[in-house]
């Protein structure tokens, strides 16, 4: 049965909705209006009743797999379990049912909350101040860069380029160029981490920053990361720290203390808020005392036990967000990061390091393990070896969903092929990472004894394999 | 609290299995000069119960719109929102979910993406759109980006009337591209035609204005219409409040070439300023400029109809530097709610939530004007929200509004160089409440 | 996939709540506790993380069909849509947040908002008085009755049976046992109604009460209730009315017109209050003036603007609940019925008529309509035809559930052969009806061409069909 | 708003096809005499916005837990609830499915009814569980049915020790059937073994006990044991706490056979008293004669697990009048949160959750045991409930402690013939307070 479009529910006349009859004279509002901007046909949406919208959407969620469905072993985005507790507090009306307007008087409880996360993020990063405004991970790297640039261009240094290593995630890249930089590619070495003399030949003065996730996208660390750091600081540059892999490292190594001098967090990755099927996030971005002055504004201050706005700040980059980001997402974070204290962080980190490490031994052997290295909350598996019996890491993907299983992110980082990168965060335990681990084992097996059924992949899913293709070709955005 | 699975038995089974001793000889490729080696200073965990408690007694400073009563807008609206909206969006398959990356097992959110565009299509009169961009703001600043590279032109008119934290932003998003951004004046509240006849020159990438605009009047899109048919490489890009255009003539019919706009008004809640969802929607020939994720019906390989995300090329993590932007993690959840809200609304509701605010707007407005020592500027010309200038400072009539419970509107002289208070009416505002204010007002102009 | 059971998930020390440190000083509880009555061994129960329950249930939850799945047209269980406004209403802290034994000055608006629902439901029903004790519909039967005996006690009557007609609720007879009177059944006549000439027979001087439903369940209206509630009354016997089939004539006539004397409603049923899987429901009782003393105690009445709770009632028949029932069911309905308020009740009804009379009309030549006469909201189709084909009316029903339908009631009443008892209730629309009416025919045309397929029913649901006969034989109660 | 689908053309399109003109000509059968002529005296339907705003008015009158701290119990407990429970019970599959007639698509609610069997057998210690009764109140009313319908006997011993509405609702359902309660007396708190002793004849079909009783005190279950067990047809009844069951040993130790309870403390809402659940557990040989629905496990037609309602001639729809009960729905949404609950808690949080309860109830009975004027009465025997003697009479008290925003017990002389204060203290209450509470006493008694 397929779910037909909520269109296709509209009747003419149903109605879904209620509002109170009007309680003021009426008017003509098309007598009063400007001359000529009344719409004269209402825009042709559907006409369909409250049950046919909740028995859509229903059946439409029915069609979505979220992380309460099951394993989402999705490389770099970490999902995690979303404490519910986290979606109650982001209902409260005391904490939400605000206008962004109100003054600074009526909003303490508010603002203290903001106020202490900034400080739970400075703290973990080893920063000396947050910015909560950016609303994504890339809003947060386009957010740094811009910081970096207005230094540079306070300082008046002429500084146009960006390295960014060919293992990054694809926002670096973008999100150099968004920024107004040429974007400089590295090579990793053989070991997967940056090459330091590659890194040597590229910097030079008009290198504004090199863009590092650290552990890299392999979930290697990059153990020279001091001497990247000398390198670039050196000859003058910044260093920007990628925060989507920040559930590796907390409690045990802070970008402040690697020397990063900006970076941004996900707290809709670290700090288990949802994604939302996409969105909202959240990409605080953290600044050396430096940097302080480029921040967006406004910025959030305390003033004895007064939190207050700051705009007055000449040297901000300005605004990203209309207001002050995605409030409700950080109300999340917070509730998550008080739920597990400074302590919990650290052991979120522990065991997110141990099931990858769990998982990377236990499938290392089925499927081709390209980088050897240590890794920490994700690793980094190549489908090459089955590609040669002609069943690609796409198949394989499909294959995992027919199992009622979620797929890991596939052919990234760019510098492995056929690959398959695997996070599964450190709340599942020890038998969802066995289910996944034989379910791998046993489309490992079918790949040797019926390739077709992996090629023809997925069937038990609500629709078969999709072809992207034709829609990329004769594009239906629409009905 | 933790949320962690693992038990110190599993724990020990799986270092057995990796080989190590302790969970920390995991951490070894971190050197030792970088490691951190103290505890966070993070106060201790808390249970459920403990942090409920502290965060509501921290909320309890806070003075919400439940305990007053909001006539502010500018860029964030108190509108009645549908209770079922909450009840659906809060199935966990939809917001415990990522990025729709495999289809197969996400046709959820894909469909409902992809009514979600059809039905700002609907609302906009464009032929496409996308899924979303972050807020109204960074939809504004990605429009001049994609007018620029649509135009190969750097030059933005902008007028004075677009919402000023969206210029602010869009300035913030164009800069360091070397986007040239020039104001366009106001006569009162809307745009200087005569300013823009005059900027407006070879150069022009694109002008931008807001409908209605900040201090809710209607601009002479006729007007712009007009100058820009003229020139063919220069965009209009006009920003919506897509509330009013079950009212409102679409954009499309000015000729627009991207609309964007502030999508919360569209089922979301106030939430303090975010999360939002950035609105945009094109013409078709520009759908390859457009930045964002788009979702595309297609088949399956049965010949089922479903649903995916297209046209990634346009994409960071596939031309990376060279992608129409950076953007990658939208609102996706913010624009199942605007689904939602529409499809709830519907061709009939979406007018009448616009007439019952444009109405009780102006029952209020022509009252204010009325009122002795207090005159509404643009009292011809505005949707539901309208500027007044007041006896008193407005900074100072909204302080003692406030006092009253009312949230009473904005001081404009924060963001312009003339004094006057906006004032908002939505739906949800009754006649005893508006009644209120007024003769709030005349106390307090009295006093 | 099966889904195993939440004590499959667990796992020894795991830990899915939290709760606070000890704040007070420890004791030994077992020194503390009276000597022999510690538990050393923990009962049994699942240890299991959060994640681990949320997914379990979600995925039950997925195993479940609702209201919200689609149509539900189980006759005489009104399954109609449940607004979502009502779920918002009975979670407001301020209404449900309450103690039952806070001081009356301290829930006015409770007390309040439970006397208007009382007068709501007086006025629908024409009856003079209601209690809103009793929790369910049958436990409003048998406080219906428990008054009827009161009644007749008082009154000094010794009257020991009730007459309860062949197609009646399986409760009625229950209930009537249960309060402790000898039930009389009498048949209903070939038009499927209460045969006048039995009832005649069977009323005497020992009988207490009649009860009805009417519509009965066929949905057929008893044309003769006045000459059927006189012969009752006559006798000096009572009428009971059951609510069950409210929907059918909110604003049409009112048990309290047709003579009843007591009545029950299913606010879960007629008021749209979620039925949750098997409850909770409630169900109010509302009786005539000279019943009122033996209403069950406490009363809720009214002193100028005062609300009170009225425990000195000497004649009560006591108390059926431990407080005063269903508190946040009743706010569910009180919602409702100020949602639509009377002239939407009203609609509600003649849409519920409609939309039965409708699916009647359009599936009675498919399957044999054993009572021809005029039906209002429910009616019953008998699967006599098909059964001559091999296939039960049970077959038919689980061959529904492939289609991702739910089940009409079945083998009920109990003197319709092979009964298929409908009700779409008002929620539904054209569209729902007439794909419930293709899909039926679908199913008469493969009882004729393949009938096998629908013997075999179900086989598109988690589990295909379950034996009752091996459950009930060996008794597999619990893990 | 009228939540009604059909559009006036599809009412057209459907009376023709019924073939009728008027939507009234489908009541014909309704004679003119008994016809309702007027239209309902009942306010005119609100939008959702007005229906909020007006109950929310209403609301405001109330005082609810959220603003005052709680140490009132006496059958109704403010114990945590996770907040993942109503989350997962607000999952439409199940609270807007009716009772699984159709096992096949009901198999959600049916695994978790037998999962929600399974724990309440742990927790107590019984071989089989139903799926549920209304309340405490009717369980216990249920359970002198049941127990006379095995005996055979009508004479049920209760004691005065059992919560006084659970009597009173055992009474109203036992006496229609012929049954004839006899109080057992209480020697201050417990309950007067010797008055069992002496009671306890060849007539009597159950001795019904509660554990722990109304005032929190511990019976003696052990001699109870001892006295039943020389005599062969007699039932014991216990009515229990479950909450405690994790400290307290479980009540088939002492011979128990049927269990009921109240279920509200397994993760319920207060909910001013409702809806609760009733839990009944007994020995799997009087499983036939148990009332309720039980859910088993059987296979289906592939030998796949899966579960069905079973037994179910003992019900009304099966047996009419000779069902062991008429009870039809129950409290099924209830037993879904409960097991929620008990899977959540699990086997260490139970146990803690007691813990906690008596060990803050044994702070506080100490401290005010110690005060000048109070007296605790069971200080010596009590889990978390407890009953003060005061100075001052104890509605006296209450009212004082009220004005101070704490809801600081129960007037038992409300139900019995001598006054005293029952305070009950759950893990909820923190030591602050509980020493504001103590402050309070303090005050007040020095008054």
């Amino acid at each position: 049965m397929i779910e037909p479009l909520i269109k296709d529910y509209s009747s003419q006349g149903r109605k879904g909705y209620s509002l109170p009859e009007l309680d003021v004279p009426d008017i003509d509002v098309k007598e009063y209006l400007k001359e000529g901007y009344y719409r004269e046909e209402a825009p042709d949406l559907p006409e369909v009743s409250e049950v046919d919208v909740v028995r859509h959407y229903t059946a439409l969620s029915e069609e979505n797999y979220g992380v309460d469905s099951g394993i989402y072993p999705l490389g770099s985005c970490t999902m995690k379990y979303n404490p519910k507790i986290n979606e109650e507090i982001a209902r409260l009306d005391k904490l939400v049912k605000l206008h962004p307007y109100q003054d600074e008087d009526q909003i303490q409880g508010t603002l203290e909350i903001m106020y202490e996360l900034k400080e739970y993020l400075a703290e973990i990063s080893g920063m000396d101040e947050v910015t909560l405004q950016p609303a994504s991970g890339a809003q947060g790297e386009l957010t740094g860069l811009l910081i970096i640039k207005k230094y540079f261009e306070e300082k008046g240094e002429e500084r146009t380029k960006v390295i960014v290593p060919d293992s990054a995630h694809g926002t670096n890249p973008a999100s150099a160029a968004m920024a107004g930089f040429k974007v400089v590619e590295i090579k990793s070495n053989e070991r997967g981490m940056v090459d330091l003399e590659a890194l040597k030949e590229a910097v030079d003065e008009k290198v504004a920053a090199l863009m590092l996730t650290n552990p890299n996208t392999l979930g290697i660390f990059e153990e020279e990361i001091l001497d990247i750091a000398k390198v670039v600081h050196d000859a003058g540059g910044l260093l920007y720290y990628d925060g989507a892999n920040m559930n590796a490292i907390m409690g045990y190594v802070r970008p402040g203390d690697m020397n990063f001098d900006v970076l941004h967090f996900n707290l809709h990755k670290t700090f288990s808020t949802p994604h939302g099927g996409g969105g909202p996030g959240s990409g605080p971005v953290g600044v050396k005392e430096f940097l302080k002055p480029y921040l967006p504004r406004p910025l959030l201050k305390k003033d004895n036990d007064r939190y207050y706005w700051d705009y007055d700040r000449p040297y901000s980059i300005g605004k990203v967000h209309s207001f002050y980001g995605n409030y409700a997402v950080m109300l999340r974070a917070y509730t998550y990061i008080r739920a597990l204290g400074g302590k919990g962080l650290k052991e979120v980190t522990e065991n997110a390091v141990l099931n990858a490490n769990y998982l990377k031994v236990r499938l290392k052997d089925i499927y081709e393990l390209p980088y050897e290295e240590n890794s920490l909350h994700e690793f980094v598996l190549s489908g090459s070896r089955q590609k040669k019996k002609g069943v690609s890491t796409l198949n394989i993907a499909k294959r995992l969903l027919d199992y009622g299983l979620y797929a890991p992110t596939i052919y990234f980082p760019l510098i492995v092929k056929e690959a398959l990168m695997i996070e599964p965060t450190e709340t599942e335990n020890l038998k969802t990472l066995n289910q996944f681990v034989e379910t791998m084992k046993i489309i490992s097996r079918e790949i040797e004894e019926s390739p077709e059924l992996v090629k023809e992949a997925p069937r038990n899913t609500p629709v078969r394999k999709l072809d992207e293709a034709q829609a990329a070709r004769n594009p239906d955005l629409r009905w | 609290m933790d949320y962690i699975s693992n038990t110190p038995s599993e724990k020990e089974a799986m270092l057995k299995k990796i080989g190590v001793e302790n969970v920390e000889d995991l951490f070894k490729p971190i050197p030792d000069d970088v490691t951190f080696k103290r505890p966070f200073n993070i106060p201790p965990g808390l249970s459920e119960l403990e942090l409920k408690r502290m965060i509501k007694s921290k909320a309890a400073r806070n003075i919400s719109m439940e305990e007053q009563i909001c006539f502010a807008g500018g860029g964030a609206y108190d509108h009645y929102i549908p209770a079922h909206i909450d009840h659906l969006i809060s199935r966990s398959e939809f917001y415990t979910a990522y990025t729709p990356y495999q289809a197969e097992l996400s046709q959820g959110v894909l469909q409902a993406m992809y009514e979600y565009q059809s039905m700002i299509c609907e609302l906009t009169g464009m032929e496409v759109a996308n899924s979303s961009l972050l807020d109204g703001g960074s939809a504004t600043g990605e429009a001049v980006l994609m007018a620029s590279r649509i135009s190969r032109k750097k030059k933005i008119l902008m007028s004075r009337g677009i919402n000023p934290v969206y210029r602010e932003v869009a300035r913030t998003y164009g800069r360091p591209r070397g986007l040239e951004f020039i104001d366009l004046g106001l006569n009162e509240t809307v745009t200087d035609m005569e300013e823009l006849e005059q900027k407006l020159d070879e150069d022009t990438g694109a002008v931008v204005l807001q409908y209605p605009n900040f201090f809710g009047s209607i601009e002479d899109l006729n007007v712009v219409k007009n100058l820009i048919s003229a020139r063919k490489r220069t965009l209009l890009i006009i920003v919506v409040n897509p509330l009013t255009l079950g009212v409102l003539k679409p954009p499309a019919e000015f000729g627009a070439d991207i609309v964007v706009g502030e999508g919360q008004v569209l089922g979301n809640p106030i939430n303090y300023g975010g999360p939002y969802l950035g609105i945009m929607a094109t013409r078709k020939r520009y759908v390859r400029q457009m930045p964002g994720r788009i979702v595309g019906a297609t088949t399956d390989s049965d010949g089922k109809r479903g649903y995916v995300l297209t046209l990634q090329t346009r994409e960071q993590h596939i031309r990376r530097a060279r992608a129409t932007s950076n953007i990658c993690t939208n609102e996706a959840l913010n624009a199942l709610t605007a689904a939602i809200y529409m499809a709830t609304m519907g061709k009939k509701g979406i007018k009448e939530v616009g007439e019952q605010s444009f109405k009780k707007a102006h029952y209020m407005a022509d009252r204010i004007d009325d009122m002795e020592g207090f005159e509404v500027v643009n009292k011809d010309n505005f949707f539901h929200e309208f500027v007044i200038k007041t006896p008193l400072p407005s900074a100072e009539i909204g302080e003692r509004l406030k006092r009253k419970g009312i949230l009473g509107g904005l001081d404009v002289s924060r963001w312009y160089s003339f004094d006057g208070f906006l004032v908002c009416t939505t739906e949800k505002r009754t006649r005893e409440e508006i009644d209120g204010y007024l003769e709030a007002l005349e106390v307090i102009s009295s006093d």
